[in-house]
């Protein structure tokens, strides 16, 4: 009925005892999310407000609870340890909201993740929510609103505008999940809607994507291949000069300039609904649900 | 982050790559005592942070030490991709026998390090790619096990017949991984590396670009910055916490994130408009970066129009309310603002606009096209 | 009709134009081995013996001449490179005569070896041999005759002794394997214990261990639980004086200090022969053939 | 190779793991002198190649600096197991609050570099193992990315409650890491570990074992070996490259290879005598390391009897007769020799040896019944 978060999570909080952490353990909590545990390395045994247990390690945390997801809010230097420690506890979902981890720590997160058989979404993202069920990140939950359509996008704010437009035109959501922007994450497009495809609850999906990179090309060949539910695309950065963050060689790597152009065309050849302003989305979904 | 040549090339000669000698001059009589001191015939090369430095004229081949500080001179009077020349490195000249490329660089893809060496070097590695693809090799480095020796070798023979000058450029390449990694390195690139004709496997240039979030631990690196070199703008911007980027529009731009900054750039450009700027103030909020963002924008004489979109999530609408009016407040504005936010504390934020003169917008359309109108005098939008 | 190698076997030989190299190559062309390649980085092009065509990478040679099988006499300093070269380059099964390579630089070359599938034999071993069809690494192939009885031994003049007093008895081997006896190596007992059941050549094993660790104990449990096939087992060391390599801590890690009464206890428990003398192999391997 | 306790707690200074300050001395006045330097009551400890050594007394607490030079003179005295003590390590005695234990060990069965942590130190961690199997935490660590930060943090924690004393802990095992893979390590030990009165996490003693195959790599490390503090035998040997261990018995055994050497050695004891020692020439045979073995055997009073066993493969026999024939020449022997051989050029062999009036047996059994039967004067087999 949605996807990687439901009324069955039991979340685990990394860092619930930081700036960050506490708050947004709080709005999860108010928000209805089974915040089971939170960790803090030395400040094991404490309660969080009164009463989340905190843990000095996640494998304590997932022994004492039964954690399956963790939400991190580490600061960047220990990240890469945190998202390493919670797929080694065996905790099988595990969102990091962390901005700013390097990306050469991201090449070494990746496989050890991978191997233990662990889904990562993010770093550099604002998690998912599930309205109505249960929220992972810092998505704000009031713009949200139970229903049908699935939302995956790389962006935090651009998120939040295009799930605010759906809910107030009475569009709800099944799951929306922001995978995040950074050059290294664990969770594509094409992973989301593989997922989204196989909930019987989502109907429609729409996708936001930037430019840099080819993740919104190869989602489009995955949408004309693989999708039977209609998918709505936008592109953020037409307008952005080329070439401030990575120069050629990035380009030549991976066969592609990761254009906006290029990324529409995309979407187009695989059939898929353009928004070509945020707004638009509206329209673009109602005429194909 | 970028560095210069003779920054990387420091770094290069720190992990053991043979690099020719070289030294940094900031005048044309410096330029002269350096190719002086080299006795031989030099090569000026500008360092800004810019490509095409050479098809832009600031590379020159001097014969003379005379001719050494004309050419400076001429190179520092060059404004490369909108940047002014500042340093020249002023090298001895190379006799070149054959010229190969070789770079290592995160990918998004393989969610690696990725090797890529050719031996058509001294030339655009894009233009390898068109027209020669079976010139270059790709080759994954593993994070956890690093470059192996082998697959340096590998390369090595892929880019040289002659075993001596392979197993020299195999080493280069264990050692431009050091480079790269012990910097935090999202780009390191040798391009040519060259063999002389006294037979020697060298080094001739040297481009490498830092992860920005590797800086914070590793200030040595960080310590390279050359803020003379960047955009006078984005170094006020970089010191506020924000992420600037000018642009040659009319419409100054204040976001908060990166992918709304885009679509709210894009919507500009619908509307018949052009942004002035790229302006992220980030996810926290806090009415000081307000402050900086409107002191870098006004500064831009282009900037018809001001435009704030933001989304309020974990940014509190009110913050920057209070921002704006604080700034206006200390430095009225010369050119309209609009202003469109939406969420977390938004009924705040708009009496706090209203109590001051301001009127806020809710939907970004609306604001987008209002912003454009005023920038362009009615004439769009 | 044998183990690991036989006439389909076509070998590749690291280190061909070494010393140790050039000799045993030259030793396994003699007795009949398909040896296609050699790789000596460097000398790519040369021909050795005027025959084998070298290489310079291990990718250049699969590539030219379908080798599946290495075997690697680099010395000590370049055989973790070896090994992991043979593995990308996709041979099947990499053999490592070279005796002297660090336990640390072993620790990385497994899991290497492992995540492509390879089998590694060695380090610091003897090699295979496959009487009368195929010979890898240095077995004396004089002292080996075809027939039934498989041979598995962590040590290599051990191994000579016990096949030469077989084949002057009349009998053959299905294939003789040397493991090694480094701390770490890529093949153990169980492997060639699983080959050796499932080979329909060999009617009989004779397994010869050491002290030190506990494979022979692992061994012996499989013996028990998953082998048809009689089983001879030696364990050389009895008279060794304990402790004089590592100490207790690493009895403490396995759960045991591998002496040789305690793993001649296991292959009692698992029923099988018992040489107490190498001499005993033969007629404790002819009454249960 | 062992190093000794002062050389291990050198790696872990460098490597930055607290460690109480210490000198080592070479004579009781020695001793004195460095006591008097701390100005506090100094433990005296026997450095020496062999465990139990504060059970053999060679770990003794001086209250002042006479009593130092007291204690130093008993030590310098002691034999422990068969070793002499030539040198002992001066440091200022530790308030101890609590004792714990830390290592990392190469481990067979999962292949892998694994830390043991307990908080029940100060005794044989076996004896822990052995009875309180609950206090020990094992870490197999991953090669492919090192010993992890929340790795060392859940080891610390699991030894100390207090999270300084746990923090304290993680940074110690860290760098324990590093002191083990940087030299090659098979085993690091920390035992104890101590939390001070004044608060400290200390790693009071400190033992290495560097695996053998990495000293050519590691010339720094290779430079550790004191071989005053080795048996003298195994010293020449180890120079001859043979591997070499005494043993007490009157059967000497020169053979080749490891397993075929502990097999001749179980011979000789299943036919009634003692081996003498192992010796393992290796697989390439000189004439030269057979003379070494030779020497170093005969000059065991205890042999009575010299068993050669060799299996030619790549062993060639007719190198080993000739080394026994050059040896002999030089040093005629005063025990008779059983020399059995096949493989390799043993028809050339047995020619060279009966030339020279040895005889040469074939088969195993029957060379090592007739070593036995001359060690013991026909007592036994």
């Amino acid at each position: 009925m949605s996807i990687f978060i439901d009324r069955n999570t039991k979340l685990l909080v990394q860092g619930i005892t930081g700036r960050d952490g506490s708050f947004h353990a709080k709005q999860m909590i108010e928000y209805g999310t089974c915040v089971v545990a939170g960790v803090t390395p030395g400040k094991g045994g404490q309660r969080f407000e009164g009463a989340v247990p905190v843990f000095d390690t996640v494998a304590d945390a997932v022994q004492a609870t039964g954690a399956n997801t963790t939400v991190i809010y580490v600061p960047p230097p220990f990240a890469a340890d945190a998202m390493m420690e919670a797929a080694d506890a065996g905790i099988a979902l595990i969102i990091c909201i962390t901005e700013g981890v390097p990306v050469l720590d991201m090449t070494r997160v990746y496989p050890y993740v991978q191997d233990r058989k662990a889904r990562l979404i993010g770093p550099n993202c604002p998690g998912l929510i599930t309205p109505g069920a249960s929220k992972v990140g810092i998505i704000p939950g009031r713009i949200c609103a139970p229903g049908s359509v699935g939302v995956v996008s790389r962006s935090g704010t651009l998120t939040y505008e295009v799930v605010y437009q759906l809910t107030r035109a009475g569009i709800g959501q099944s799951t929306c999940v922001g995978i995040g922007g950074d050059p290294i994450n664990g969770t594509n497009f094409i992973d989301c809607l593989t997922q989204f495809e196989a909930d019987p609850e989502t109907k429609a999906v729409a996708m936001m994507g930037e430019i840099g990179g080819t993740d919104e090309q190869e989602a489009a060949r995955f949408v004309r291949e693989h999708m039977t539910k209609p998918v709505v695309g936008f592109i953020a950065g037409q307008t952005a000069p080329p070439g401030r963050r990575m120069g050629h060689a990035g380009a030549i790597i991976s066969g592609s300039s990761g254009t906006a152009a290029e990324k529409l065309d995309a979407f187009r050849e695989a059939g898929m609904g353009i928004a070509q302003r945020p707004v638009e989305f509206v329209p673009l979904l109602r005429e194909r649900m | 982050m970028n560095i210069h040549e003779y920054q990387a090339k420091d770094i290069f000669r720190r992990c053991g790559i043979p690099v020719p000698p070289g030294e940094v001059a900031t005048t044309p009589e410096d330029a002269e005592r350096i190719a002086r001191t080299f006795g031989t015939r030099v090569v000026v090369k500008a360092q800004v942070h810019a490509g095409g430095r050479g098809k832009a004229g600031g590379v020159m081949l001097a014969n003379t030490p005379a001719d050494a500080r004309t050419m400076a001179q001429q190179i520092f009077g060059l404004q490369i991709k909108g940047l002014t020349v500042t340093k020249v490195l002023v090298t001895p000249a190379a006799d070149i026998a054959s010229e190969a490329y070789a770079g290592v660089i995160v990918d998004r893809a393989s969610k690696r390090a990725v090797f890529m060496v050719s031996p058509a070097g001294g030339i655009d590695i894009e233009e390898v790619a068109a027209t020669m693809p079976e010139k270059i090799l790709r080759l994954p480095v593993d994070p956890r096990y690093g470059l192996l020796p082998f697959e340096a070798s590998r390369m090595g023979f892929f880019l040289y017949t002659d075993a001596k000058h392979a197993r020299a450029a195999a080493k280069i390449l264990r050692q431009l991984w050091q480079a790269f990694l012990s910097s935090g390195a999202s780009l390191a690139e040798i391009n040519p590396l060259v063999v002389t004709t006294g037979d020697d496997v060298l080094a001739l240039d040297a481009k490498m670009v830092i992860d920005d979030n590797e800086l914070e631990r590793r200030p040595e690196i960080a310590a390279l910055r050359d803020e003379s070199a960047e955009n006078a703008s984005e170094v006020a911007a970089r010191k506020a916490s924000l992420t600037f980027i000018k642009l040659d529009g009319n419409v100054g731009c204040v976001v908060n994130g990166a992918g709304l900054a885009m679509a709210t750039m894009d919507l500009v450009k619908y509307y018949g408009g052009e942004p002035a700027n790229f302006l992220d103030i980030g996810g926290s909020s806090n009415p000081e970066k307000v402050v900086h963002a409107l002191r870098i924008i006004t500064r831009d004489r282009n900037v018809k129009a001001i435009l704030f979109n933001i989304f309020g999530g974990i940014t509190r609408t009110d913050d920057v309310a209070n921002g704006i009016v604080a700034a206006t407040r200390e430095h009225p504005l010369s050119v309209p603002i609009v202003i469109r936010l939406t969420g977390t504390n938004e009924e705040i934020a708009v009496q706090i606009l209203q109590q001051n003169g301001f009127t806020a917008l809710i939907d970004m359309d609306e604001a987008v096209q209002k912003a454009v109108r005023l920038a362009t005098g009615g004439k769009a939008a």
